[in-house]
């Protein structure tokens, strides 16, 4: 295992000098944080040249206090059975990145979920606008300042008597004024 | 008096008809269950489902064409049921019998579904549309076989009437079942498509076309067509009980022979998916043809 | 004779007793609920000995079950199908979700009471009830449909301002898809 | 002469649809020259809802992202903060857990045998095995207290041990399917007209299969060997001994071919774990859920799914709630990008057919 990924670190760093590794894990994953301008070429030579044929995921994470996107490409090599995280930081006011779906068609619809749900723009994605959500008003529901709690209380309406409770026993003690039973307190960590 | 007496005959086998060809849907119903594991509805279920769809109300309306479908429908039915004899030899039931004969039955047999045909086409839903078109298709398969069967009865007794060909039984003794086995069989063959069972049911199939013609027909339109597919179903039975099993003299014989045909599609039925359109007509067009074949050299020989 | 109170009484009681054993389940899995339908249509609870089995098309359908929360895209199709299906009419609302958002009270997409929206005859209480209880919630409905109760469909018509506004707050854009089913 | 072309609506509402989706087709005649799906009809967003809830709280969603087999998704996510965290989990908890994961993946391909069988008319074979299916649920509501929704396999174990003599309960049940799977066989795969409808039907050609993100019994079904279960072993796998079937043409026929016999491994299976089943702890106990920060990193686990290959991602920033959680179904490829490939030039008929031999499940895209 050690020798294949050293060998898969040493064949990205020599082609792409923007990658920086991440190789601390005890199992099958090697993790490599490129530029966002590099991300279809890395991709490519995975799958072309390194055997990384199979797109397990493609995934977005806010960042909201750093003021980024992070996106995570994951991809398996089912001869050499390890799994290659390819991340990217763009941009949270400027999401923009190139569309991959030539590599892989089904990355298209990872795309166009991204796009719906956290606004991030792949120039050159061919698809209809709309994917889940229809007639949507808002920011992008995904990211971390919508608030989707507040969003469904101002919209719909809400059957009275059910409330957020962080300590629901608590709660249904307090409104009740009933006493919580022995039993339960021993559960109490 | 006379007519009075026939215009009541009409009336009685048309409830006959009805009531029969319902308690044969809810056995079928019910035996379906058995075979699957399960109770099943009481064998009276298509009675209260029939009445409850006539209490529907029916807000539906996509022209008169649409509005004339089942009424087509019925109008066939009754029609093709009024044609058939229900019993040999019974001067009380005599409907129309004597003024048709076999062929005009093929042709009355297919006015309905082109009747509906129209008014399905009418609806603007794809799915009816397209049910349709393969009932029609499907038709065109079934007949193939059904008719040569028949030309073949006519042409070995020489008559193209159901009472002449009920009369050669009569006299011979022997139904045409065992006299003319080939026609026999190409007509059971072509049954399987006239009852629009499994693996004949791709017209209404609900995993691929909601159901079929009667996709924007709910309450009344329902009824209608339900009913008139029981009438139907008694119909084709009792003909079928007429041209092969030498008729019935009375009622109990009649049932049991219409039940004991009407149990082989509903139990081959039951154990098979069902065919694509062209794959039906194409099997339609296999041995059954071959067997209606057969029975036309055998009648030509004979 | 017709408008003779005593005589409609027996009609009104004919045909709600036909009503009542013949009930047609419109199959249209709104939600994850629709995963305890074909347990409870199939052997081991076998619905159709008490007269309810599905219904492809809405025309023929006499009960819309809502198997779970509805999301605001579904809830247009599910408005569209209801208004499509034909007097006595009933709705069944089926898992907690549709009660209260169930687990999903937070969610900015699904809708949290349905009977704001639809008019609910019977609720059936789980996450995910079991086929006993859906078969419970049937009977349920036979019985109000038997004693004459089940007046959903009614409340619909006479107070339609109320439901139109109360779904038209949620559906921004009112104009219904294009497609026939 | 070109056909004018018909525009036809399958779903949201139709029975031939798995789930709540929508495929708008354009036939010509029978043939369909255009598939575009259209979903989104289930979204209930849970991975912002997890963000909203702490580790342990946000488990409980998971087994609503895909009713038929809700506990691949709790395996995935179990282990991905198993992975984050780096907790142990005792080798007992392994075993139930791959007993769990079994008799789920039996239970989605009884149901499976159902909706095949149902989109092709063959309604008996539908009511038989969804009945027996309740016998498996049995075991479920025995081990775990629900029919569908367990919630079982969390974080650091399983949630409570196996109740007195549910082995002997188990195999029982395994024997009694064994025997209906036989009847199964001759129902279905010895019905000349339900060959005649699937072979040759719906064809993912080998050479085409991976990259389009074929995963699961359709990849095995392409004659690909794949299985995450060998591939990339997670749990005890690798010290059970079963096969992995494959055929060779791609049809559905062959998709079916390889879920006959995959409910045969699992019974095997399931009879290997009992066998070997050790005695000890079941459970790593995690700290009070509402105290319970995860180190900050991520983590991504998979399990092989009756459909697939189902994936959790997970990001902790540290805290005690996640960052993001994101779900990886097989759907997302089966249901929208294959199937738009795949239908074109089939027969409007096998829509319903091909869609259940691909096993798509349209909450897996929208959850």
């Amino acid at each position: 295992m050690k020798e294949l990924k050293d060998n898969i670190i040493n064949r990205i760093k020599a082609n792409f000098k923007d990658a920086t590794e991440k190789n601390d894990f005890s199992y099958n994953r090697l993790d490599f944080h490129v530029n966002k301008e590099t991300i279809p070429s890395i991709l490519f030579y995975l799958k072309d040249e390194m055997g990384f044929i199979h797109l397990s995921h493609i995934s977005c994470v806010d960042w909201l206090e750093e003021g980024e996107f992070e996106v995570v490409f994951i991809v398996w090599s089912p001869k050499d059975k390890i799994k290659v995280f390819v991340k990217t930081r763009i941009d949270r006011n400027n999401p923009v990145l190139d569309n991959i779906d030539m590599i892989w068609r089904q990355a298209n619809t990872y795309e166009r979920e991204l796009k719906e749900m956290f606004g991030v723009q792949f120039t050159g994605l061919v698809a209809p606008e709309e994917f889940i959500l229809e007639d949507w008003q808002g920011p992008p529901p995904f990211r971390r300042d919508f608030d989707t709690a507040a969003y469904a209380e101002k919209t719909f309406w809400h059957r009275p008597g059910r409330e957020d409770a962080q300590n629901v026993r608590e709660t249904i003690s307090k409104r009740d004024g009933e006493e919580i039973p022995d039993f339960a307190k021993k559960y109490e960590r | 008096m006379e007519l009075f007496i026939n215009i009541l005959g009409a009336i009685v086998t048309f409830l006959v008809a009805f009531i029969v060809g319902m308690t044969y849907g809810g056995l079928n119903r019910k035996i379906t269950a058995r075979v699957q594991n399960r109770k099943g509805p009481p064998f009276y279920q298509n009675f209260i489902d029939a009445f409850k769809l006539s209490s529907k109300e029916t807000a539906i309306h996509h022209g008169i064409m649409h509005y004339l479908g089942p009424a087509f429908l019925m109008v066939s039915s009754v029609m093709t049921l009024l044609i058939v004899p229900v019993f040999t030899n019974n001067g009380w039931f005599p409907n129309l019998n004597f003024k048709g004969d076999l062929i005009f039955l093929i042709y009355i047999m297919t006015f309905g579904p082109l009747g509906m045909a129209l008014g399905s086409g009418q609806t603007g839903n794809p799915n009816a549309a397209i049910g349709v078109t393969r009932g029609l298709s499907q038709m065109v398969g079934f007949e193939i076989p059904w008719v040569m069967a028949l030309i073949a009865l006519m042409i070995q007794y020489h008559t193209t009437s159901i009472e002449g060909l009920m009369e050669a039984q009569a006299q011979t003794g022997t139904w045409f079942m065992f006299s003319s086995p080939f026609a026999f069989i190409a007509a059971i063959l072509a049954m399987f498509g006239m009852f629009r069972y499994s693996p004949f049911d791709i017209v209404s199939a609900p995993t691929e076309l909601a159901s079929g013609p009667a996709s924007e027909n709910g309450g009344k339109y329902l009824f209608v067509m339900m009913s008139s597919g029981s009438v139907f179903t008694f119909a084709k039975l009792t003909l079928y009980v007429d041209l092969f099993l030498g008729g019935a003299a009375n009622l109990p014989v009649l049932l049991l022979k219409t039940f004991a045909l009407y149990l082989i599609p509903i139990l081959y039925g039951m154990t098979t998916p069902r065919y694509r359109t062209e794959q039906a007509i194409r099997w339609f067009w296999g041995w059954p043809s071959f067997f209606g074949l057969l029975a036309i050299i055998q009648a030509v020989i004979l | 004779m017709y408008n003779d109170k005593n005589s409609q009484k027996i009609v009104d009681y004919i045909q709600n007793w036909t009503r009542k054993h013949s009930i047609w389940v419109l199959a249209y899995g709104t939600g994850c609920g629709a995963i305890e339908i074909p347990p409870t249509m199939t052997s081991r609870y076998d619905s159709e000995r008490l007269g309810i089995r599905g219904a492809a098309t809405p025309r023929q359908a006499d009960v819309l079950l809502i198997t779970g929360y509805l999301t605001v895209k579904t809830l247009k199709r599910v408005i569209r199908v209801y208004e499509q299906m034909q007097d006595p009419k009933y709705v069944i609302g089926f898992g907690s979700c549709t009660i209260n958002g169930g687990m999903y009270f937070d969610s900015y997409n699904t809708i949290k009471v349905l009977d704001k929206y639809l008019p609910v005859d019977v609720y059936i209480n789980g996450c995910m009830p079991r086929p006993e209880a859906v078969i419970q919630g049937f009977v349920k409905l036979q019985k109000r449909i038997g004693e004459g109760r089940a007046t959903g469909a009614k409340h619909y018509k006479e107070n339609l301002e109320w439901y139109r506004a109360n779904q038209k707050k949620i559906i921004p854009n009112w104009v219904m898809p294009e497609y026939n089913w | 002469m070109r056909e004018k072309a018909t525009t036809l609506y399958i779903g949201p509402q139709h029975p031939g649809i798995t789930g709540n989706m929508m495929v708008k087709v354009q036939i010509e005649g029978d043939t369909i020259v255009k598939a575009r799906t259209e979903v989104g009809y289930l979204h209930r967003a849970f991975e912002k809802l997890q963000e909203r809830r702490n580790w342990l709280q946000s488990f409980t969603l998971l087994c609503r992202f895909c009713v038929p087999e809700p506990d691949p998704v709790e395996e995935s996510y179990a282990r991905a903060v198993e992975l984050l965290e780096g907790r142990e989990v005792p080798e007992r908890a392994k075993y139930i857990r791959v007993l769990v994961l079994e008799l789920a993946r039996m239970a989605s391909y009884m149901l499976w045998y159902g909706g095949q069988n149902g989109s092709l008319g063959l309604y008996t074979m539908g009511q038989w095995s969804v009945g027996d299916r309740n016998y498996i649920l049995d075991l479920f509501e025995e081990l775990t207290g629900g029919r569908i929704y367990h919630m079982y396999i969390w974080p650091g174990g399983v949630r409570r041990d196996l109740p007195e003599g549910f082995e002997s309960k188990v195999l029982k049940t395994m024997d009694y399917l064994e025997k209906r799977l036989k009847d199964y066989d001759d129902l279905m795969f010895s019905n000349t007209i339900f060959q005649k409808r699937t072979q040759g039907v719906g064809v993912i050609p080998k050479e085409k299969a991976v990259e389009w993100g074929v995963v699961g019994p359709v990849l095995r079904g392409s004659g690909i060997h794949s299985d995450i279960r060998i591939d990339d072993p997670y749990e005890v796998y690798d010290k059970l001994d079963f096969i992995v079937p494959t055929e060779e043409g791609g049809d559905i026929w062959s998709r079916a071919l390889v879920r006959r016999q995959e409910i045969r491994q699992s019974i095997r299976i399931i009879r290997q774990v009992i066998d070997k089943m050790p005695s000890g702890e079941y459970y790593n106990r995690i700290p009070n859920p509402h105290k319970w920060a995860l180190p900050k990193g991520d983590a991504y686990a998979r399990t092989e799914a009756t459909r697939g290959e189902v994936g959790m991602y997970i990001v902790s920033d540290g805290s005690t709630h996640p960052r993001r959680t994101h779900f990886r179904g097989a759907a997302y490829a089966h249901g929208i990008t294959l199937l738009e490939d795949l239908l074109v030039g089939e027969n409007v008929a096998d829509i319903s057919a091909i869609m259940n031999s691909l096993g798509t499940c349209p909450p897996e895209i929208e959850r």
